[in-house]
C-alpha cells in the first residue's frame, strides 16, 4: 500500500506520519511537498500535524488555501482514504470537507498529554481493527482543538453515524466530546488526537496503530475485490 | 492606495474562551459590572487602487480572512490614501 | 568615510557618546588605537556591542579557560555555536544553553520565545537536526501579580515558540526564590542530532566566496539586544521598548528544513545564525575565524522598515536570520533550495583575504575594521574579588537543627512548595512527543529521547540548586554538575558532557565575582571527577535588580547516551512486592534545604557536603545495576530528601503505597538534603545481587498495593499518608497559587 | 449599559509574523497590489453605566488588555445602550 503524506511549509508531524506508515506498518510511504499538484497513484493520503503556515490568522486556513487542496478534493471524490491529524484535521475542516470548526482549548492553553477515546464507530475504514466502545490511549498535542458546530451539524453527525471517536475525558471543551470525524461518504476522517505517536510500545502505547492497520485491511480487501 | 480595516467577530452562539476569560480577569482585578467580552480580529491592509475594491474585499473575506463557520466580517474601506 | 545624519566621530569623543553604547573611557582609547583614527558613530556602535559582556566574555574569560573541556568523547568543545559529543555509529549530538534573562522581564512571552529561537538556531547552523529543547527557569514566589504574569508568559513564550517549531521540549527545572523576583531567570537548552560527518562550521573561507543573507527582514528591534543584556535592570528598563523582539517559529520552521538541506551540498562553505550583535557578530565572527575579511553592501540587506541607518542595521537583533558564505558561482545552488522554502536567500557581500571587516551603504564606506580586533582585542577583565561577609558568618554557624513536630504536615507542606510540586502545569503545554522519539517525557529524573534506526537513546537534564550555591559557591558548584549526572545516571544513561549557563550579578562588586570564581571551581573540579567536560554555554551577568543580586546561578545542562535502549529507567515505582532500597547513608544536613525555607524563610548555614570520589563510585555502580537488568526504578534524592523522593516515586501509577522502616533521627531521615543518595526499587529476588554490584545500598522498605505511605522510624509510626491526598497538594500547588488573588 | 470597543495593534516597527502571512497567502491567491497586513485584536465588551468610564477603560487597557511594551489601543465608547 502507498501512502502519501503532505508536507505543508510548517507541518511538524510529517515524519512522524512517514515513520507510521513505513516502519511502524511496514507499507510504503512518500513525503509530498505541497507544491506538488497530482495526488494520482497513492493509495491512501495523510495530512499531518503541526503549524502550517504558523497557524496565523486560524489554525490550518492558509494551508486550505494551496493549490494542492483542489487535488485532495477530487481524491475525496474519488473515495481516496484521507486522514487528517490535529493540523491536518483543521486543514480538511477549513477546506470544508469536513464540516464544523476548530476553536481554542476552553482553558485557553496548549495541551500534550495521553487521552484516553472512546471508538464510537468501527464501521469504518480507518476503525474497522477496533472494537465498537473499545477505549484507547492516544496523546494530543493543541492549541486549538475545541471542536464545534451548530446544533444542526451535530445531530446530523450523530444521525450519520460520523462521530468515530469521543474523549473519555473532554480536555479542551469540543461539543459532544468530539475528538474525531468522518465525512458522509466514509473516506475522510479528521481527528486532533496523535494515532501516529502510539504506534510503538517505547513511546508509550500502540494504540493508534490499528488504525493504520484498519486502512491497510481495507485497501487489501478492496484491492483484492476489484482485482 | 486603499486603506482597509476588517473586523472579524465571533458569531453568536460560538463560545469565546479568551473572551471568558478577560471577563474573569476584569472582575478580578476589581472592575464592576463587566458584561460580556467578544475578541475578534482586526486585519488592517492596504492595497492598490482598483474599482472592484469592495469586491475584492469582499471575496478576501469569505475565501480566507473569514472562517464562515464561526465567524462574520466587516469591512470599511478608506479611499485614495496616498502613501 | 563619514555619516551625515549621526553624531560625527569627533563629537563622539567630545561628548564621550560611546559611554552610552557601553564602553568605557579606556575601552574607546584602545578603538582609536586598533584603528589609527576615531571611529565613526557605526564603528563605535560594532566595537560595543561586539567587547559587550554577551560577546566578549571580557569578565569572565579568564574563569571559563578553568572548565575542562576536553575527553575522547568531545568532538567540538566551546568556541563554535554549539559543543558536539560522539555518540558512535558516526553520530553526534550538539547542545547548547543560552539566557535571555533581560528580554524576559520586559517582555516574558517574546523574551522566551525568542530565547528558544535563539538556541534552536545554534544548533541546526552546526548542521544538526534539533531533537529536544530543554530549559531552566527561576521566578520571584508565587505571589504577586507581576511574578504570576511573568511566570504564566514565559511557560507561554517557551510552549508557543517550540511546539510551532516541532522540537519537542522534554524537560527542565523551575525553581522560586525571592532573589528572582525582579530578575528572573530564562534559560533554554538545545540538542540536536547530526552524522557527524555534516559537521559544520561558521567560517567564511575562499577569496571571492559569496556571502548570503537569509531569513527574515532586517528591522529595527532589538538594536543594542546585547549591552542591554549586560547592563543591570533598573526601573527605566521599561521604556527600552524598541529593545523587544518579536519570534516567528514558522519562519525558524522553514530556516530548519531549508538549512538542513543546504548542509548536504558542498557548494555551502560556512554557516552561522544571527545570534546576540546580529550581523556584526555574525559577518565578522566567520570572517574572523577563517583568517579572511569580508565586504558587506548593506544597502542589499534585506529591510524591515524605511531608511534604516548602517547602525541600525548592524546592531538589529532582528530575530530568525542566518548568513552563508557559498563557493562562487554556485550561489544558485543554494538559492533553489532556499526558494523551494520561500525563504530569499540574497547575496550582500563577498569575502576578501585583507582581514578587514568593511561595510559600504549608500555608497560610501561606512565601517573599515581589522576583523580579527573585534573579536580577539577585546579588553579582559581580572575583576577583584572578595569573600563576601554573609559567607564568613554562614561558615562559623552551628549546624541550624530544624524542629518539625508533624511529620505528616510536614511532608505535605514541602511537597506543595512550588520548587518541589508537580510542574504538569508547565509541561503539559509544551509538545513534549513531537518527532515521535520521546520515550521518558516530563516528570522523572531525565528526559530521554531514542535514537530512531539503532538501539540507543540520549538522556537530557538541566540542573542547578542555587541556594547551596549562595550558601557556598564552591560546594553548590559542585553539586550542581553532580546532580545533573545523577539524574543522567538514574535514567540509565552514562554521563557525557555538560553545557553551563553562567547567571551571576554584577561582576564589578568583588562579592560577586568571587561567587563566579568559586563556582567555576567547584564546577570545574566535579566536571573532571565525572568525567562529563564543558563542551559549551553561556555567560549572563548583571543580573540584579535595584542593586540586589540574584543567587549565583550556573544551571548545568547535561546529556547522557543509553548504550540501549533496555537501560532506560524511570524514577516510578513499578510494582507492589518490590524492595526499597537507598543507596547512600543520610546525615542531618539542613543548610539551604527546602524544609529550612519552609521553616525559618530563608536559607543559611552550610551547605551539604560532597564527596566526589564517593559520588562517581556510587553514579558508576548504580549504572552498572541498571544496565545488568536488576534495577526497577531510580531516583536521585534532592530537595526536600528522602520522604519528598518516596512520594514522588509514587505519584505515577494509581493503587501503589510504600512502608519503610527507618532508624535515626527522624527529621534528618525524612527531610535532610544530603547529596549522593538514590532511591531505588528491585524486584524482591534481586536484593542480593544489587547489594553484590552496589556498596552502600540498604533496604529500607517495600511497594504494597496499598494507596498509602506510611513510614515507621525507630518502629514508630511517623507518616501515614493516602497517597492520592500526597499527591493531590502536589499536584495542586502551582495552579492553586496561580489562581489565588495577588 | 456602556458598550466599549477596544482596538489593540502593534506598534510600529514590532514584526507581525501574522500580516506577512496572511499578505504572502493573498498575493498567492492572486490579489496584485496588496500593501502591509498588520493584525490586531478587537475587544468588545459592555459595563455599567459610570462616569468614570472613560478612565477605568484606559486603565484596564493598560493592566490587562494591551501589552504596552509592543501594543498600542484605541477605544469608543457608545453611551446609554440598552439591553
Ligand atoms: N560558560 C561557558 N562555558 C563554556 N563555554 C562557553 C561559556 N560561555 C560561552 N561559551 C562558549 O563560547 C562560545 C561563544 O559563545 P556565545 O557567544 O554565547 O555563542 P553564540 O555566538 O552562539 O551566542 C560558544 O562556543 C560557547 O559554547
Ligand atoms: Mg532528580
Amino acid at each position: 500500500m502507498r501512502f502519501a503524506v503532505i508536507v505543508f511549509p510548517g507541518s511538524n508531524c510529517d515524519r512522524d506520519m512517514y515513520h507510521a506508515a513505513k516502519d511502524a506498518l511496514g507499507e510504503e510511504a512518500e513525503l509530498v511537498w505541497y507544491q506538488e499538484t497530482a495526488l494520482e497513484g497513492y493509495n491512501a493520503i495523510l495530512i499531518p500535524g503541526g503549524f502550517s503556515y504558523g497557524d496565523y490568522l486560524r489554525c490550518g486556513a492558509i494551508a486550505s488555501t494551496s493549490e494542492i487542496v483542489k487535488s485532495l478534493h477530487r481524491e475525496a471524490e474519488k473515495g481516496t482514504p484521507i486522514l487528517g491529524v490535529c493540523n491536518g484535521f483543521q486543514i480538511l475542516l477549513e477546506t470544508g470537507l469536513l464540516p464544523g470548526a476548530l476553536l481554542r482549548n476552553k482553558e485557553l492553553k496548549f495541551i500534550c498529554q495521553h487521552e484516553n477515546l472512546i471508538v464510537q464507530n468501527n464501521k469504518t475504514l480507518f476503525t474497522s481493527a477496533y472494537q465498537q466502545g473499545q477505549v484507547i490511549s492516544i496523546p494530543i498535542a493543541h492549541g486549538e482543538g475545541n471542536y464545534f458546530c451548530d446544533d444542526e451539524t451535530l445531530a446530523s453527525l450523530k444521525a450519520n453515524n460520523q462521530i468515530v471517536f469521543s474523549y473519555q475525558n473532554n480536555p479542551n471543551g469540543s461539543v459532544a466530546n468530539i475528538a474525531g470525524i468522518i465525512n458522509q461518504q466514509g473516506n475522510v476522517l479528521g481527528m486532533m488526537p496523535h494515532p501516529e505517536r502510539a504506534t510503538e510500545l517505547i513511546l508509550g502505547s500502540e494504540d493508534g496503530l490499528n488504525l493504520f492497520k484498519s486502512m491497510l485491511a481495507n485497501w487489501r480487501e478492496s484491492y483484492v475485490t476489484n482485482a | 492606495m486603499i486603506k482597509v480595516n476588517i473586523h472579524i467577530t465571533l458569531k453568536e452562539g460560538v463560545l469565546d474562551p479568551q473572551g471568558k476569560a478577560i471577563e474573569g480577569s476584569l472582575s478580578t482585578l476589581g472592575y464592576q459590572g463587566v458584561g460580556e467580552v467578544r475578541v475578534g480580529k482586526l486585519i488592517e491592509l492596504t492595497f492598490a487602487d482598483s474599482d472592484r475594491a469592495a469586491e475584492q474585499v469582499e471575496e478576501m473575506c469569505q475565501k480566507l480572512l473569514a472562517n464562515p463557520v464561526i465567524e462574520n466580517y466587516t469591512y470599511t474601506i478608506e479611499d485614495g490614501v496616498v502613501q | 568615510m563619514l555619516q551625515t545624519l549621526e553624531v560625527s566621530p569627533e563629537l563622539i569623543e567630545q561628548e564621550k557618546h560611546y559611554r552610552e553604547m557601553g564602553l568605557t573611557d579606556e575601552e574607546y582609547q584602545s578603538i582609536v588605537r586598533i584603528l589609527g583614527r576615531r571611529p565613526n558613530f557605526t564603528e563605535t556602535g560594532i566595537f560595543s556591542v561586539m567587547w559587550s559582556e554577551h560577546c566578549s566574555y571580557k569578565t569572565s574569560k579568564q574563569l571559563l579557560r578553568k572548565f575542562p573541556t576536553e575527553g575522547p568523547q568531545v568532538i567540538q568543545g566551546p568556541g563554535e555555536g554549539a559543543g558536539i559529543v560522539d555518540i558512535g555509529d558516526g553520530q553526534a549530538i550538539a547542545f547548547k544553553i543560552e539566557s535571555h534573562n533581560h528580554p524576559s522581564a520586559v517582555e516574558p512571552y517574546q523574551g522566551a520565545a525568542t530565547g528558544v529561537g535563539g538556541i534552536i538556531r545554534d544548533i541546526f547552523s552546526m548542521g544538526a537536526r534539533p531533537i529536544a529543547s530543554l530549559n531552566s527557569l527561576r521566578f520571584g514566589p508565587l505571589t504577586t501579580g507581576r511574578v504570576k504574569y511573568l511566570f504564566d508568559e514565559v511557560v507561554h513564550g517557551i510552549a508557543g515558540y517550540g511546539n510551532c517549531v516541532g522540537v519537542p521540549t522534554v524537560g527542565g527545572e523551575i525553581q522560586f526564590d525571592a532573589c528572582y523576583e525582579g530578575n528572573p531567570l530564562v534559560n533554554a537548552m538545545c540538542v540536536g542530532l547530526i552524522d557527524q560527518k555534516d559537521i559544520q562550521k561558521g567560517i567564511a573561507a575562499g577569496l571571492g566566496n559569496t556571502v548570503l543573507y537569509v531569513g527574515s527582514k532586517t528591522g529595527r528591534d532589538g538594536i543594542h539586544g546585547a549591552t542591554f543584556a549586560s547592563e543591570d535592570l533598573t526601573e527605566d528598563s521599561e521604556s527600552k521598548r524598541s529593545n523587544v523582539q518579536v519570534g516567528d517559529p514558522f519562519m525558524e520552521k522553514l530556516l530548519i528544513e531549508a538549512c538542513l538541506e543546504a548542509i548536504k551540498s558542498d557548494a555551502l562553505v560556512g554557516m552561522q545564525d544571527m545570534g546576540a550583535a546580529g550581523l556584526t557578530s555574525s559577518a565578522s565572527e566567520m570572517a574572523s575565524k577563517a583568517g579572511m575579511g569580508m565586504e558587506m553592501n548593506l544597502d542589499l540587506i534585506p529591510q524591515r522598515e524605511a531608511n534604516m541607518s548602517a547602525y541600525e542595521m548592524m546592531l538589529s537583533e532582528s530575530q530568525e536570520r542566518m548568513l552563508l558564505v557559498v563557493e562562487k558561482g554556485r550561489e544558485h545552488e543554494i538559492i533553489e533550495i532556499f526558494k523551494k522554502y520561500s525563504l530569499e536567500a540574497v547575496a550582500v557581500g563577498v569575502v576578501t583575504d585583507d582581514k578587514q571587516f568593511r561595510l559600504l551603504h549608500h555608497g560610501q564606506v561606512v565601517c573599515d575594521i581589522p576583523v580579527d580586533t573585534l573579536a580577539e582585542d577585546a579588553p579582559v577583565y581580572h575583576k577583584p574579588s572578595q569573600v563576601p561577609a554573609y559567607y564568613k558568618e554562614f561558615q562559623a554557624m552551628a549546624a541550624y537543627e530544624p524542629k518539625v513536630d508533624d511529620y505528616n504536615a510536614t511532608l505535605r507542606q514541602l511537597l506543595a512548595q512550588p520548587t518541589i510540586a508537580s510542574k504538569e502545569y508547565v509541561y503539559n503545554q509544551y509538545d513534549s512527543m513531537v518527532q515521535a522519539n520521546t520515550v521518558v517525557a516530563p516528570g522523572s529524573d531525565a528526559a530521554v529521547v531514542r535514537i530512531r534506526d539503532y538501539d540507543k537513546a540520549i538522556a537530557m537534564t538541566t540542573d542547578c540548586n542555587s541556594r547551596y550555591i549562595y550558601l557556598d559557591p564552591e560546594v553548590g558548584g559542585k553539586i550542581a554538575v553532580a546532580e545533573a549526572a545523577r539524574n543522567i545516571v538514574a535514567s540509565g544513561a552514562k554521563p557525557l558532557a555538560l553545557t553551563d549557563g553562567l547567571n551571576f550579578g554584577n561582576p564589578d562588586k568583588p562579592e560577586n565575582f568571587w561567587q563566579m570564581e568559586k563556582s567555576v571551581e567547584g564546577m570545574s573540579a566535579a566536571s573532571l571527577a565525572l568525567d562529563t567536560p564543558v563542551i559549551s554555554g553561556n555567560v549572563s551577568l548583571y543580573n540584579e535588580s535595584n542593586g540586589q543580586a540574584i543567587f549565583p546561578t550556573p544551571i548545568v545542562g547535561m546529556v547522557g547516551l543509553h548504550r540501549s535502549t533496555k537501560d532506560i529507567t524511570t524514577s516510578f515505582f513499578k510494582s507492589a512486592g518490590d524492595v526499597i532500597m537507598l543507596i547512600g547513608q543520610t546525615a542531618a544536613e539542613f543548610g539551604g534545604s527546602e524544609l529550612q525555607n519552609v521553616l525559618a524563610g530563608n536559607y543559611f548555614g552550610k551547605a551539604p557536603q560532597i564527596d566526589l570520589t564517593v559520588e562517581r563510585k556510587r553514579q558508576d555502580q548504580l549504572l552498572a545495576a541498571i544496565q545488568s537488568g536488576i534495577i526497577k526504578s531510580a531516583h536521585d534524592v534532592a530537595e526536600g530528601g528522602l520522604a519528598v523522593a518516596v512520594a514522588e516515586s509514587l505519584f505515577h501509577q494509581e493503587q501503589l503505597g510504600a512502608e519503610l522502616e527507618l532508624t535515626g533521627d527522624a527529621t534528618a531521615e525524612l527531610f535532610s538534603e544530603t547529596q549522593s543518595r538514590f532511591l531505588i526499587s528491585v524486584a524482591a529476588d534481586q536484593v542480593d545481587a544489587l547489594v553484590s554490584l552496589v556498596d552502600d545500598a540498604k533496604v529500607i522498605g517495600h511497594v504494597t498495593d496499598s494507596n498509602q505511605l506510611k513510614i515507621n522510624i525507630n518502629d514508630k509510626e511517623e507518616v501515614n499518608q493516602a497517597v492520592a491526598d500526597l499527591q493531590a497538594d502536589w499536584k495542586g500547588a502551582i495552579p492553586c497559587l496561580l489562581k489565588s488573588k495577588a
